[in-house]
């Protein structure tokens, strides 16, 4: 077992509950963002330092300022909910089902044979490299389509928000 | 002569070229559009004089022809080709030469339409085809010009499209000689079969000169091979020349403007029949001799002898100026024909040529006769012209003495040597024709003095003398049909025929003249003692004559007859056949949809209705019924189906765990 | 063969994929879709003359294409031309591109239109194209449903009756075929046209029926006749191209659908269409049955010779100006009947050259009779777009305010007439003089039919064009420019096979003595 | 370092899970999205840790990961555009009143 390995994992778990159960949303953003950066950590203690950068770019980079816009145009500044409860009528129910998924979850990764898999191999340093060589070779057809798949998000994103504002 | 024959593609060729430019020429350019046609068929009458010349050397009767391949089928070919011998190039030089001089004419005839161009246009392909016709070594290639030559008497004689009579009479040509043509066609499929070429003349593979082995054939009727094709082939000449019993179109023909009367009258359409004889005249004669003559040559006679006597009787009774001529020319192809069929293959032709000469003259003089008298065709009504019309009076008389007999005019020339060879074959055939020949001269005296004599009837607008570009033809034509009759002999010599000594010349001969003249002379009794003073004035023959002049005038009734009977069985027939279509064969096509209906409305009220309507109603029922409820799961909340799938994932995961 | 562009396919898809563009534009861009249709068309039109100047007469089936394609059933895709199909090929090309133009100021439901039209032509292309009974049958039906629309919804005032009668018998007829060729594919395993022909001549087909028949008798314990079983399938595949011809009296059907149709279809229908099912008897009926066809040749004959006659005097009591055009067409078609029966009526090589010489004549007046009824059903449309009429009676004395428009209908109507010089004329010659020697008696009957078809042609011409003006019509336009190229188009075909008919009987002779060479 | 995979995996289910939790029980529509963003986190874990184990050596599993990514923040754009939508319309993000689709 490993110190940092156990470290990191409480830090994420902990952001992880606590973005889903704050009542204020921007609270919830920064534990949000907390819970990027674990994962971000992970990534490199698997030595995939490319998606770990990769990782803060996006999700803390574009993905948490995207939300907090979000949150700002749709509450008042602070992102309280009010008065009344941030979680739904049936809340148990919810908290119930997915404790017991989990649960189901560990127990069949315990009945696995990868349970004790240790990692493969020495991973061999300047993986970057051949990632970006694999982008624009093997992979450069999903690539593509990636993009094509990006700009039709932006493009959409934008008609579906200014939508109602040309109706009016 | 070989290379001319190669050269004879031109004759036809040029009017052709001018009709197909001046079918794309606009209205106005009235001036360009005769000049096209004049040049072209000037140049066209050169180069028969040329092709004229060149056959004039040889005694002999020669030929030269030029066979060229049209398409290639199954394993053999089609061929056409062009000819050159004495009979063409005689009757190509009598059609560009008359036609030339009927095209200036019609410069002035045609001077005030509006669709000069157009007439033009109609007057240059006519020419055409015939100049085709003419030197066509094929029979298929000479069917082609045939029908080509229909088409544009068609397209002539409705020229003034707009009068009914002009759209009946035009449609009427057509068909009636389409009937005859369809004898034609069956010849042509006979010939071709039976020869296996249609080329007339091939270096002895031609059709005419397989005659011999024709004859030898059995054909249809218990005929030789050779007759049945030249009996086909003749129907076709009936209808083209007007023959009875297809003559009917002649007359009504008229409807067209006069140029068009002169050259279907004279040179061209009717002509065609008569020449096509002549060409294939080896098949009339294969088999017969001058004492058996094939059925064919009877035929010919009779047909010919009839038509003549018919044609001249009607023609006594009109008082329309081209109506009269029209079956003058109808009685006048008698006479060739039935020359022909007596055997004389150059009086025949002979006689062709110069009727084309005065016939053209007539009809281009009554022509301007109506341009004079402002568009009066009607006898009665005219009077007097000799003096505001002396050039067309005198080049008249010169026509009218030709087609009477009267030597030395070219007619009595020509029909002499008809009478005279009709003599030898049959002396009942001869006497009829003499009596014909008696009637042409009244009947031409009659119109004489109708027309020129006496005084003017026709009401107040006075007749008026024709420009030059009217009257220089007919003085040119009237030269020749006073001075072609002497060329008679040189002709029989020309054309290389030499036929045995004639008996009895000076008895058909001084009877001719004798009932020529008793024809003016009776004429000149009944019409130019005392002549017409009113229009009104009924005419000294109908006084005479009385239900029997109704009679002529009404052409025997012949087109009624073929109202009442050909005509309505075909419209009749048409319309049986129409409502067989509609009530017969249709009925059963309704009834077997009305049967498959009724069947399908049965099984639909005892089936459907009940069995698989009932069933499928109640399971729509339950159907809706179900859906109502289970809509009402749709909550519209997606946690809640978001929560559903969780707890069937969780589910799903237990029930694989517990395996 | 070495391989070389795919034409065919091409011919037959390129309005396919032109119909698709059709139907991905816009429903505003009319004349976009009107361009695209027929650019699509006229570039086939391109591609058949490149391909027709390739062709080579003496080498069989040309531009062969061949793709396995359901192996289960032994279905090839099997394109192919050959001397009997390419003028046809060659004239759908030519015929679809005008009758499109013809509707050039189209208004209602532009896209629709233009679309079936495409299909009609891909659907036409594939029939003359195919040599496997499977696809071709499907082009077969492909080339109905495209017309049954255009007649329901642009057609005229009795348009659903026609279509209805159109469809069903048409399609009545069809499914004779397909159980025929169902049967057929039992006995022998093979839809290939090329492959049963062969089959045919060496004697190995009415072997296989016979193996077929008696298997069938054995397994069920039935007892059908190898003869009767044999002239049954021949009967249900004739009737089935009889009603397309139409063959009297499969041809009440023709004068309603032609009647109603719009000028375009009409266009079509005479040109393209009934010629679907003459060449369905030269590729289908006379090599593959060819002793049937021998056996029962008196009757088809007089079949034929009645089509001649009683359309010829059907069509002279029509009061209707379409409908007299399209009596004609049974009266053309019949013709073209007539020499592809008469040589089937004797045995042996003796009248090879006639016999080579009415079929030749058939092909040509299936050319002939293209040109001349798209050219006068045309000029059908011309007169009815004007005065919304088509009774005879109405008109009169159109020449004077439309000297154009009568020069045109005067060519047109000789052509159908069969004046020499024009391309009527080759073809029925040739028909006849190759029918006379073989069938004598009933080619001198047909030729009442010749006096007919004058008659009711010239009647209608006068009544159209001649005699007094009606002074309704006093302002009628004349020929539009668009309108006169049609025409003129047309005439160009039909002076140009009038008088010098050879590239087209060159093209069809060698296939069509090899036809003969069956008998 | 090792860490056996079981440990990561368990890892990766517990996050998928709290992110699911959250996803069904707040009410807040960007709150939803939140929890959606930590599933996709989670899973995208996996496929690294998968990676690391399992790799024989190739980068796909690397490039999976990347592309998901990819595609998640596409997802949250339109995600958080149709929220600011229906905010504009119902003047509200609260998920349980956006029931216009029920039966």
């Amino acid at each position: 077992m490993n110190i940092v390995f156990l470290t990191l994992s409480a830090i994420m778990v902990l952001g992880a509950v606590l973005a889903v159960t704050l009542r204020n949303l921007v609270h919830c953003l920064l534990a949000l963002v907390v819970f990027f950066l674990g994962i971000a950590g992970h990534f490199f203690l698997l030595k995939a330092d490319f998606l770990g950068a990769a990782q803060i770019l996006i999700y803390i980079g574009a993905v948490a300022v995207l939300i907090l816009f979000a949150i700002m145009l749709t509450r008042n500044i602070s992102g309280t909910e009010g008065g009344r409860s941030s979680l739904g009528g049936a809340w148990w129910l919810g908290v119930g089902l997915a404790s017991s998924l989990a649960g189901m979850m560990c127990v069949f990764v315990r009945r696995s044979e990868l349970v004790t898999k240790l990692p493969y191999g020495a991973t061999e340093e300047g993986v970057v490299k051949e990632i970006g060589k694999l982008l624009v070779t093997d992979w450069v057809v999903p690539l593509e389509i990636m993009a094509v798949l990006l700009t039709a998000a932006l493009i959409g994103a934008v008609v579906i928000a200014l939508e109602e504002e040309k109706k009016r | 002569m070989n290379e001319l024959v190669k050269q004879q593609w031109l004759i036809p060729f040029l009017p052709l070229v001018a009709a197909a430019v001046q079918s794309l020429l606009p209205r106005k350019a009235r001036k360009l559009s005769a000049g096209i046609c004049l040049t072209a068929m000037g140049a066209s009458c050169v180069l028969a004089l040329r092709a004229f010349v060149g056959t004039l050397g040889h005694h002999e009767a020669e030929r030269a022809v030029w066979n060229f391949v049209w398409f290639d089928y199954g394993t053999t070919r089609l061929q056409l080709g062009f000819i050159l011998d004495p009979m063409t190039a005689a009757m190509a030089l009598m059609v560009t030469f008359v036609g030339f001089w009927i095209f200036v004419n019609a410069t002035g005839y045609m001077s005030d339409d509006e669709n000069f161009t157009r007439f033009f246009c109609f007057l240059s392909l006519f020419a055409a085809a015939m100049l085709g016709l003419v030197v066509a070594n094929n029979l298929l290639m000479l069917f082609m010009c045939w029908e080509l030559v229909g088409l544009c008497s068609y397209l002539l004689i409705g020229f003034w499209y707009f009068k009914p009579s002009a759209a009946t009479a035009m449609k009427k040509a057509f068909i009636t000689t389409r009937i005859g043509d369809v004898g034609f066609f069956l010849g042509i499929l006979m010939l071709s079969w039976q020869a296996g070429t249609l080329n007339l003349y091939d270096g002895g593979n031609g059709a005419l000169e397989q005659a011999g082995k024709l004859a030898g054939l059995h054909g249809w009727f218990g005929w030789s091979m050779a007759t049945t094709i030249a009996v086909l082939l003749f129907i076709g000449a009936m209808g083209k020349s007007a023959q009875f019993p297809l003559h009917v179109w002649l007359p009504d023909a008229m409807e067209g403007p006069t140029p068009v009367s002169a050259l279907i009258h004279a040179a061209t359409m009717v002509a065609a029949g008569v020449f096509m004889v002549g060409r294939m005249f080896a098949l009339f004669t294969a088999g017969g001799s001058a004492e058996h003559p094939t059925f064919a040559m009877d035929m010919v006679l009779w047909v010919g002898c009839f038509t003549a006597l018919f044609s001249a009787t009607i023609a006594v009774g009109q008082f329309d100026i081209k109506r009269a001529l029209a079956y003058s020319t109808c009685s006048q192809l008698g006479f060739m024909m039935m020359a022909l069929g007596a055997g004389g293959l150059v009086p025949g032709q002979f006689h062709l040529l110069t009727h084309a000469f005065f016939k053209a003259l007539l009809f281009l003089g009554s022509g301007c006769v109506i341009i004079g008298t402002h568009h009066e065709q009607d006898m009665r009504k005219m009077g007097g012209l000799r003096k505001y019309m002396p050039i067309t009076f005198w080049c008249y008389l010169i026509g009218m003495l030709a087609l009477a007999g009267v030597p030395p005019f070219a007619g009595f020339f020509s029909k002499d040597e008809v009478l005279l060879v009709t003599f030898q074959r049959s002396k009942v055939a001869w006497g009829l024709a003499t009596f014909a020949a008696f009637l042409t001269a009244f009947y031409m005296t009659r119109q004489m003095f109708m027309v020129f004599a006496g005084k003017w009837r026709g009401g107040h607008h006075e007749p008026h003398e024709v420009r030059w570009n009217m009257w220089l033809p007919i003085a040119v034509l009237s030269v020749f049909a006073i001075g072609l009759g002497f060329f008679g002999g040189k002709y029989e010599h020309y054309l290389g025929v030499h036929e045995e000594e004639l008996h009895g010349k000076s008895l058909v001969m001084g009877l001719s003249v004798a009932v020529g003249a008793a024809g003016i002379l009776l004429g000149w009794l009944m019409y130019g003692r005392k002549t017409m003073a009113h229009a009104e004035e009924p005419d000294p023959l109908e006084v005479k004559l009385g239900a029997l002049f109704t009679c002529l005038n009404r052409k025997w009734y012949v087109d009624e007859f073929y109202d009442a009977t050909i005509i309505r069985a075909t419209m009749l027939l048409g319309e049986f056949w129409r409502v067989f279509d509609n009530r017969v064969i249709d009925g059963i096509l309704h009834g077997i949809a009305w049967t498959a209906w009724g069947v399908s409305q049965v099984v639909r009220w005892v089936g459907d209705e009940f069995v698989i309507n009932g069933g499928f109603d109640a399971g729509c029922e339950g159907v809706r019924l179900t859906g109502r409820e289970f809509a009402k799961l749709q909550t519209g909340r997606i946690q809640g189906y978001l929560r559903i799938l969780c707890l069937g994932a969780v589910i799903l995961l237990v029930i694989w765990y517990l395996k | 063969m070495k391989p070389g562009l795919p034409y065919l396919s091409l011919i037959t898809f390129l309005p396919l994929a032109g119909s698709l563009v059709v139907l991905l534009l816009p429903k505003t861009q009319e004349r976009a879709m009107k361009v695209a249709a027929l650019g699509a068309s006229v570039a086939s039109l391109l591609l058949t003359f490149c391909a027709w100047t390739r062709f080579v007469p003496s080498a069989g089936m040309m531009f062969v294409e061949r793709h396995s394609w359901i192996t289960a059933l032994h279905v090839d895709y099997y394109v192919g031309v050959d001397g009997l199909s390419i003028a046809m090929v060659f004239l759908t090309a030519l015929v679809t591109p005008l009758a499109m133009l013809a509707h050039w100021k189209l208004k209602d439901n532009v896209k629709l239109f233009f679309f079936l039209f495409l299909l009609l032509q891909t659907g036409m292309f594939g029939v003359f194209t195919a040599l496997n009974f499977f696809h071709w049958f499907i082009y077969w039906e492909l080339g109905l449903i495209p017309m049954f629309f255009l007649i329901k919804i642009w057609g005229h005032e009795n348009r659903t009756y026609a279509s209805f009668k159109f469809f069903i018998y048409t399609l009545a007829g069809s499914i004779g075929m397909l159980v025929a060729f169902g049967f057929l594919w039992m006995a022998t395993g093979t839809f290939d046209f090329v492959e049963l022909r062969s089959l045919a001549a060496n004697g190995d087909l009415a072997k296989k029926i016979a193996v077929f028949v008696g298997d069938v008798n054995g397994r069920f314990g039935w007892h059908w006749n190898v003869t009767t079983f044999t002239s049954v399938l021949f009967w249900a595949t004739l009737v089935g191209f009889a009603i397309k011809v139409p063959i009297w009296p499969f041809h009440t059907w023709l004068p309603d659908a032609h009647t109603q149709a719009p000028t375009g279809g009409s266009m079509v229908l005479a040109a393209i269409l009934l010629k679907m099912g003459v060449y369905g008897f030269l590729r289908v009926v006379l090599p593959i049955f060819p002793s049937q066809v021998a056996a029962h040749v008196d009757i088809l004959l007089l079949l034929a010779l009645a089509s001649i006659v009683l359309g010829a005097f059907a069509a002279l009591a029509q009061t209707d100006f379409k409908r007299l055009v399209a009596y004609s067409s049974v009266n053309h078609m019949g013709y073209a009947m007539l020499g592809i029966f008469a040589t089937a009526a004797t045995a042996g090589p003796e009248m090879l050259n006639e016999k080579a010489a009415a079929l030749n004549g058939a092909v040509l007046q299936m050319f002939n009779h293209g040109i001349s009824s798209a050219a006068l059903f045309f000029m059908v449309g011309v007169i009815y777009d004007r005065t919304h009429t088509r009774a005879l009676a109405e008109y009169g004395g159109l020449r004077k305010i439309m000297p154009i428009y009568a020069g045109v209908l005067g060519i047109t109507m000789f052509s159908s007439l069969g004046l020499p010089g024009l391309n009527g004329f080759v073809g029925e010659f040739l028909i006849f003089k190759g029918a006379f020697p073989v069938v004598t008696t009933v080619t001198v009957v047909a030729t009442i039919g010749l006096v007919v078809t004058a008659v009711f042609l010239l009647q209608m011409m006068q009544k159209v064009c001649f005699g007094p003006l009606n002074e309704k019509w006093q302002w009628l336009p004349d020929m539009t420019a668009c309108e006169l190229f049609i025409g003129a188009v047309l005439m160009l075909f039909m002076f140009l096979i009038g008088i010098y008919p050879a590239p087209l009987l060159d093209a069809a002779n060698d296939a069509v003595l090899a036809l003969v060479r069956l008998f | 370092m090792s860490v056996p995979l079981g440990y990561y995996l368990m890892l990766g289910g517990v996050l998928f899970c709290i992110g699911l939790c959250g996803a069904l029980t707040r009410k807040n529509a960007i709150a939803v999205l939140m929890s959606i963003e930590i599933m996709f986190n989670a899973a995208i874990l996996n496929f690294v840790v998968f990676w690391y184990y399992l790799h024989n050596g190739a980068l796909t599993g690397q490039m999976f990961a990347l592309f998901a990514i990819a595609v998640a923040a596409a997802e949250s754009a339109v995600g958080l555009a149709l929220v600011i939508s229906v905010y504009r319309h119902y003047r509200s993000v609260d998920v349980d009143e956006m029931k216009a689709l029920k039966g």
